[in-house]
């Protein structure tokens, strides 16, 4: 199980999914209509890493999160 | 030393504590950034949310940065809400010349802006309204889009 | 406001004055920018001379070029001797936005270097000794000199 | 009558001048042998107006400084 987090205004509970890559995040985060702008404009992390692409295999209790653009100061 | 404060923060004695505490240290330079809400659009002040864990490992990372040009850095930032007025976030830099340090505090202060896992929100009417205009997306940001 | 302390400066006094006075100016961006003696080549700390009447047109004409970019200047100097780890000098801008504030201390504090009417002695065993290889010629030095 | 002012390290005291410009000035410092150095790397101001030129006219109570290498900060 790996749990997927929606950071500062993405107002979206936590996923709980049996998922092994980030392809097959895409793939379901993608039919979530109200999320379509945060996915093209969000960046990921896994276990608080940031990634940039998906060819990042992933691990039971792995946790995934989705940040907006930032505004901090 | 990067510490969070709940609401605003209290900008001279956070300046003196980290001027006291590097007082002995040799830095020939010290170069504090204060950040203060501004009045304008009709908003009664803004209000943070914070990543902790990332934005840890991105103070690092800059901690890092610093101690490679024989520099240190040091970062407030508040949490929830900051009034009109107020000041929600300073970055410090030490360094024994004065060129490092002019220089650092910009990239420092720039990449805090672009990459610092932070979201603001107007407070306007009792409403928290995200500051979307005003946001970055963080570098490499779309991967999980349609499109890739 | 250009002030001048004879010997140390209080930082957090200073530091704090200047943030209380501008709290209300909804200025975003508050900048200082502080000069402390460091202990290098066995020094016991520095002494200074200020030709004020120079030194207060040149800041009057920075802050002329502050306001014209919508800023605010602030400096304080020390005049004779300043000892090991102690502040001899702050130069600060107020912005509305951190830009302008970013670019324009290193502006100020660079021509501040260059130009200031200001010269520093090392205190080597109860000597003042001017500190040659540091200074530098003020823009059109020599008019006087033979051979122009 | 004008004044010429020695600042910071110019260790000479000042002096009260019979000269009505600059180049004149220059004549008369150019003979001290131990400001030599100092009149290449200082520069000049007029009544607290620094100048780029010789081509300067002097009046009656006219004051003249020589700003050797700053160092402040």
């Amino acid at each position: 199980m790996v749990r997927v987090e929606f950071l500062g205004p993405i107002q979206k509970d936590a996923l709980e999914l049996e998922i092994t890559n980030l392809n097959e995040l895409a793939e379901i985060l993608q039919k979530d209509k109200e999320l379509s702008e945060w996915l093209q404009n969000s960046a990921v992390a896994v276990n608080d890493t940031m990634v940039s692409s998906l060819d990042v295999v992933l691990q039971d209790g792995d946790k995934i999160s989705l940040l907006p653009p930032v505004c901090g100061g | 030393m990067l510490s969070l404060y709940d609401g605003a923060l209290d900008v001279p004695k956070i300046l003196k504590e980290w001027y006291d505490a590097e007082a002995q240290s040799n830095y020939g330079a010290y170069i504090p950034f204060v950040g203060t809400v501004r009045s304008e659009d009709g908003i009664d002040g803004l209000s943070f949310d914070i990543y902790e864990p990332i934005l840890e490992s991105w103070y690092e990372a800059w901690q890092k940065k610093a101690q490679e040009r024989g520099a240190i850095i040091k970062m407030a930032h508040s949490r929830g809400d900051v009034m009109l007025h107020e000041s929600s976030y300073i970055a410090a830099v030490f360094s024994p010349k004065r060129r490092v340090a002019l220089e650092f505090i910009d990239e420092f202060v720039e990449d805090f802006k672009a990459s610092a896992p932070i979201w603001k929100y107007d407070l306007i009417d009792g409403q928290r309204v995200y500051a979307k205009d005003r946001s970055t997306a963080i570098k490499g940001s779309g991967i999980l889009g349609a499109n890739q």
